[in-house]
């Protein structure tokens, strides 16, 4: 294969990254940003959303398409109403610590992950996409629903970007975000909004996950390298910064991609990876931090 | 004088709990020394200077391999291997410091975790040497440490326990000493000790490098004790378990560490035998102790009973 | 739900057993009175139930309960009833050595057998060799044969890679293509893979293009792909843990309908997967290697529905109670037949109780012929006890109809290569 | 006229556009108590933390004793005799009082520690507290604690940042008296709001408005000088 196609692969294998990265990471963002916490838990909640998939999957007859719309929906408010429950019986009474809740979430992460063990099993299981559609080009074939996982990360984010720049509910986490007691002296409801926004950061998982794992596959261990890797991606982006969330991922993706294309795979990884570090090392704040 | 005595009389105890063990669990005891020398030298950059760190897999592992492969490729000695996987440790931790103290907080927590995960993958990349993920086993000769075999239960729990000792007596005179406060002083409030004189780069960078040296000594005594290396012990579990360890037994306690890895060992083997999902005990283990004793076992024990523990 | 037999709660199940015993003893004393003064042989079992290698443990246990309780039903091992102890290790090697240790401390085994994942043996073989208890994996790993280990761990249930590749290879030279490309983990048992089949097809005047290792937290292959060079005849691909299906998925977008090499795997990459997956279609008309076809062959020896009775699997190597449910039927095997070795040895050695292990282990290397039988399901082996390390016939199988049809058996002889080791020159 | 003992030369910084500090000349004489005053946002927190060395300039030149100290950093130019009291209270909080004297102490090498920790306590009254955990400190005890670990340190020169802010009235007057006795052992650079306190305390005083020295001379002239009353004081009620 020539240097262009091969170059055009990388770019497009480098783009459904970025994707999947900030699929991942926006909800993980959204949970650092407006409460300053670590959801360790975040990949347990993505394996989660994955799971239901699969579950709901597999009990709607008729077409792969209308399997998954039903999960699209379904799983979300299944994995955002465990968050909410997650938040209120342990993070709220942690008043929120970064250290008691990197533990508690490591907690949670083990809980979880032993409940689909137990429940779902040690195997892995494909989830059928909502179409089948392969785009054959001179020099290879591309999964075009690859294609459609980049397009809907853009609506996704996109409709975060509205839902906190446009509503209400976006305004009262900004609020909290700014300041928590002023927030709550100006008569906010803290714990709600807190609840809802862990929730919601959970919930976002569980979509993340519902788009993904039709090119991957359902796993009671899967949320482990999501997990690393869209917590870099939030880093990297600057603490929550939604801008700063998807141009980190459009740089991992990308250079990871590129990357892949000059040295054995492993080494690609490592250098990848170090080339990462390096960003925050020489930016510790992170691409579109505030300074200090 | 209280506070010295207190930890002598810790060490006899271990010293006749290593006696009187059945033999199962004085090899858990050996194992959990190890674990809990990697544990204290995290724990002095965690619990004592703040420095949350989820690259200390990496300097484990070099203490690891910096011992096992000069044994297994040149047949070096184990006790200088022991002495090149402590300085091993040391090293690569000054090195990772050197760049990653430019940060601090969370993005501290991401380049030395990203450090320590290129130095998994580095170990994988050269399986030819280090025998990638399924490792190297360690020759019954290689493992003769000053006379002493490691391939008996007894002379390993005495090694396992003599390198405890000295990481707990170092340990404890270092937060007892000046620099000990300094780092307290680091952890409590960085600005202001800068302002008082300390540049907190070199504080930091200074109890990276210990902390590495613990790391590096456990690593390498793990390879030569139990006989084997393998690139699961440069896993990112393996960074996450020395932190889970201090918080569990008391991060900022020279003991917690112990304790914590002794009830961490244990809580898996025993739910282990109850059910296959035994990490969910351990999950609910975290989540109800980060409710109900937030600073740990012995944080816990000395808010209510020993105030003078350091 | 996965039912593991709860070894903590050991003790009181074997009160209840005891208990249970003597209700019995009236109807089993009269067919079986020996039973009635004999201890149980304690055998310990290292089981992935949980980890990277749970979708193995399970039919691990599952292979070696069936095993067991025929060995039960007839007459036990020198007339002592045989019990099983399961402790998972999490696949994980440090936990592994932990585990070895618990079974023979804690639980009083007589030796411990069963590990599957070549870095768990690693981990655990050296303290096997400390406590001096015979340990038998069922890895398939080129571990025990190439002199890594000690002379108490031992693998006499399965064949291993080296030995598997060897005969696999002037097949695939002579039948599907001499340019090969591989594609592999980049762990263990992939450098396996590397190192002895590149020497393998090279003498049969074939050679490798490209080595592909992927690391071990890749989760997307489509990138390394156009790393395959253009005149590949053959893909030799073998990859396990869940990304395979991902890996096939992706590999069949790629090639697409266009022009495409074929396609060699080992079956590794797809045990316990259905082959009728949908996204695996890609694989129709490739070949597989197979150690114990997992679809009936017609030709299939006189015991293999014995075997597939006893441990609960139809003729399509799936869950006789759920079609979904497909075994690693080319590996679990090792287990049956490496318990079945066990009570040759114990009888031949009049193994008593732990004081008699190194007798065990001098009978074990004692043992060379491994005729076929109930015993040994699989096929018939030989046991080359210089090099602890069992060697069989292999087979190669093609997808058809979604399929595993057998096309083709190597004999034992194809797969044997000079001893790297002789571990019976080496102290106890 | 004494020594100068501390000297900027035309220092400036910008934050963005903001020219916080532009070109300010300043010397403190050894041995003086010496006021910065100005309206909020003149520049005056920004100036002695670059004479402190907290934040870099981006020109001019800092000399103490004579020396150039202008590429120094901040826990050098402690080491070397400047001493620095935050605006807002910072002090270890999970410490005790005796440990938070304690890294003052010992950052200059000091052998007899408990001494020296003594000593400064006695100072600020504070000689029966050493064992509390600085965190249960009244407010006023803990401005204290702050100003007894700028003393441990033994500076040249002390800069306080609004040292007076938030005490009561009795407290105010406990440490205008123990400023007054610092000197001229050592000298003070204090930045206060309480004109009361600075028209009592200062030999001298700098008047910033704007990031630039407005006015410099005793309490007298600068009560006197127009332009600081036209800029600053106004009214002239601030002196009440």
């Amino acid at each position: 294969m020539g240097f262009g196609p091969f170059l055009l692969l990388a770019v497009m294998e480098g783009l459904v990254s970025a994707a999947v990265l900030a699929l991942t990471a926006v909800g993980l963002s959204l949970v650092f940003g407006v409460m300053r916490v670590v959801n360790v838990a975040h990949g347990a909640f993505f394996m989660l959303g994955a799971l239901v998939a699969w579950f709901v999957a597999g009990h709607v007859a008729g077409p792969p398409v209308w399997g998954w719309l039903a999960a699209l929906v379904v799983a979300p408010l299944v994995v955002g109403a465990l968050a909410a429950l997650v938040d209120i019986s342990v993070l709220k009474r942690l008043n929120y610590e970064p250290e008691a809740v990197i533990v508690a979430t490591i907690g949670v992460l083990y809980i979880l992950e032993q409940a689909a063990l137990m429940s779902f099993g040690p195997d892995a299981r494909p989830v059928a996409a909502p179409f089948t559609l392969r785009l054959q080009l001179p020099w290879f074939g591309y999964s075009g629903y690859k294609l459609f996982v980049v397009v809907a990360a853009c609506a996704v984010l996109a409709g975060v970007w509205l839902l906190m720049a446009r509503t209400r509910f976006g305004l009262l986490m900004r609020a909290t975000q700014v300041d928590r007691n002023t927030a709550r002296a100006f008569g906010i409801n803290v714990d709600r909004v807190y609840a809802g926004t862990f929730a919601l950061g959970a919930a976002l998982a569980a979509v993340a996950a519902v788009l993904v794992v039709p090119i991957s596959q359902v796993h009671y261990l899967m949320g482990a390298d999501p997990l690393l890797l869209a917590f870099i991606t939030v880093i990297i982006g600057g603490l929550g910064s939604l801008r700063g969330t998807l141009v980190a991922a459009l740089v991992i993706g990308l250079s990871d991609g590129v990357i892949s294309m000059f040295w054995s795979p492993t080494l690609s990884k490592i250098i990848a990876t170090l080339l990462v570090a390096l960003v925050l090392v020489f930016r510790p704040q992170g691409l579109f931090g505030a300074k200090a | 004088m209280k506070v010295w005595l207190f930890h002598l009389a810790v060490l006899v105890a271990l010293a006749v709990l290593a006696l009187i063990l059945p033999a199962y669990h004085a090899n858990n005891l050996a194992r959990i020394l190890m674990l809990a020398v990697f544990a204290t030298g995290y724990n002095l950059a965690f619990g004592y200077t703040g420095m949350l760190s989820l690259g200390h897999a990496l300097f484990f592992a070099a203490g690891m391999y910096g011992a096992a492969l000069p044994v297994s490729l040149w047949g070096l000695g184990a006790l200088p291997g022991l002495a090149l996987g402590l300085l091993a440790g040391g090293a690569v931790a000054a090195a990772v410091g050197l760049l990653a103290l430019r940060t601090a907080g969370v993005s501290f927590m991401i380049v030395t975790l990203m450090f320590a995960q290129a130095g998994y993958l580095t170990v994988i990349y050269f399986n030819q040497t280090t025998g990638g993920d399924q490792g190297i086993v360690l020759s019954g000769a290689g493992r003769m440490l000053a006379g002493l075999d490691m391939t008996q239960d007894g002379p390993r729990l005495m090694v396992a326990l003599g390198l405890y000792a000295a990481g707990l007596l170092a340990a404890l005179a270092l937060v007892q000493s000046r620099f000990g406060r300094v780092m307290l002083a680091m952890r409590e409030n960085e600005e202001r000790s800068r302002m008082l004189g300390y540049d907190p780069f070199r504080v930091k960078l200074a109890v990276l490098a210990i902390s590495g040296l613990y790391a590096g000594v456990a690593g390498a005594g793990y390879a030569l004790l139990f006989g084997y290396a393998g690139a699961g012990f440069a896993g990112v579990q393996y960074s996450i378990l020395p932190m889970l360890y201090s918080l569990m037994g008391g991060a900022g306690t020279v003991l917690g560490p112990l304790i914590g890895a002794g009830a961490m060992f244990y809580l898996i083997d025993i739910a282990s035998g109850l059910t296959t999902a035994y990490l969910m005990g351990v999950g609910i283990a975290l989540v109800v102790l980060v409710l109900f004793a937030p600073r740990g076992i012995l944080g816990w024990v000395r808010e209510r009973v020993l105030p003078w523990l350091p | 739900m996965i039912t593991t037999k709860k070894t903590g709660l050991a003790p009181s199940r074997r009160s209840v057993l005891m208990g249970a015993g003597a209700g019995l003893l009236a109807g089993a004393g009269l067919i079986r009175p020996v039973w009635a003064q004999a201890a149980p042989l304690k055998l310990g079992f290292q089981l992935h139930a949980t980890g990277i290698g749970a979708g193995y443990g399970r039919w691990y246990q599952r292979t070696a309960d069936a095993a067991v309780k025929l060995i039960n039903e007839g007459g036990g091992i020198a007339g002592r009833p045989v019990e099983l102890v399961y402790e998972d290790d999490g696949t994980d090697p440090k936990r592994g050595a932990e585990v070895v240790d618990k079974l023979v401390s804690q639980h009083g085994c007589d030796l411990v057998l069963g590990t599957l994942f070549s870095h768990v043996v690693m981990g655990s073989a050296p303290r096997a060799g400390e406590l001096k208890v015979p340990y038998l994996v069922c890895s398939e790993g080129y571990h025990v044969a190439s002199g890594a280990l000690n002379r108490w761990t031992l693998q006499p249930g399965i064949t291993d890679v080296r030995s598997q590749i060897s005969s696999m290879a002037p097949w695939v030279a002579g039948n599907i293509g001499k340019k090969v490309t591989m594609v592999y983990p980049d762990y263990a048992f992939g450098y396996d893979h590397r190192d002895f089949f590149t020497a393998a097809i090279q003498a049969q005047g074939g050679e490798v293009l490209a080595q592909i290792a992927i690391p071990p937290t890749e989760t997307s292959f489509t990138r390394y792909f156009p790393q395959i060079p253009p005149e590949t005849e053959v893909i030799y691909h073998v990859m396990v843990g869940p990304g395979v299906l991902t890996f096939v998925k992706e590999l069949g977008e790629f090639y697409g309908t266009g022009a495409k090499p074929q396609l060699f795997g080992f079956i590794d990459s797809l045990e316990a997967v259905d082959t009728a997956t949908p996204g695996l279609e890609f694989l129709e008309g490739s070949h597989f290697w197979e150690a114990h076809p997992r679809v009936k062959p017609a030709d299939a020896g006189e015991h293999e529905a014995a075997y597939r009775a006893a441990v609960g699997v139809d003729d399509n190597g799936a869950s006789t109670g759920d079609a979904a449910d497909v075994a690693t039927y080319s590996h679990m095997f090792s287990t049956w037949e490496t318990l079945f070795f066990i009570k040759q040895a114990i009888e031949a050695a009049g193994y008593t109780g732990p004081a008699d292990r190194q007798k065990l282990v001098e009978a074990m290397e004692a043992i060379s012929d491994l005729p076929y039988g109930i015993e040994r399901p699989q096929g018939a082996k030989t046991f080359n006890g210089k090099t602890h390390q069992a060697f069989g016939v292999q087979n190669i199988s093609k997808i058809e109809g979604g399929k595993l049809v057998k096309v083709h058996t190597t004999t034992i002889e194809e797969g044997l290569y000079p001893d790297a080791v002789d571990y019976t020159t080496m102290a106890f | 006229m004494a020594a100068v003992i501390l000297e900027a030369q035309g220092v400036a910084r910008a934050f963005g556009g903001l020219r916080a500090v532009d070109g300010v000349d300043f010397a403190l004489q050894a041995g003086e108590i010496h006021a910065l005053i100005g309206p909020n946002g003149a520049g005056k927190t920004t100036f002695v933390s670059l004479l402190s060395g907290r934040i870099a300039p981006d020109a001019g030149a800092i000399r103490l004793a004579g020396q150039d100290i202008t590429r120094l950093p901040a826990h050098l130019r402690v080491r070397r005799g400047i001493a620095y009291t935050f605006q807002i209270t910072s002090i270890y909080p999970r410490l005790t009082v005796f440990d938070n004297v304690a890294l003052a102490a010992q950052s200059r090498g000091v052998r007899d520690l408990q001494a020296a920790i003594a000593a400064a306590l006695a100072r600020v009254g504070m000689g029966d507290l050493a064992g509390q955990e600085a965190a249960t400190l009244s407010y006023g005890h803990q401005r204290l604690l702050e100003l007894a670990m700028g003393l441990a340190l033994q500076p040249r020169v002390l800069i306080l940042d609004e040292p007076t802010q938030g005490l009561a009235a009795g407290e105010i007057a406990a440490f205008t008296a123990l400023v007054r006795s610092l000197v001229p052992e050592t000298t003070v650079l204090m930045i206060e709001h309480n004109m009361e306190v600075v028209m009592s305390l200062a030999h001298r005083i700098t008047v910033l408005n704007f990031g630039r020295v407005l006015a410099h001379g005793t309490p007298e002239e600068i009560r006197a000088n127009p332009a600081v009353q036209a800029a600053y004081l106004g009214t002239g009620d601030a002196a009440a």
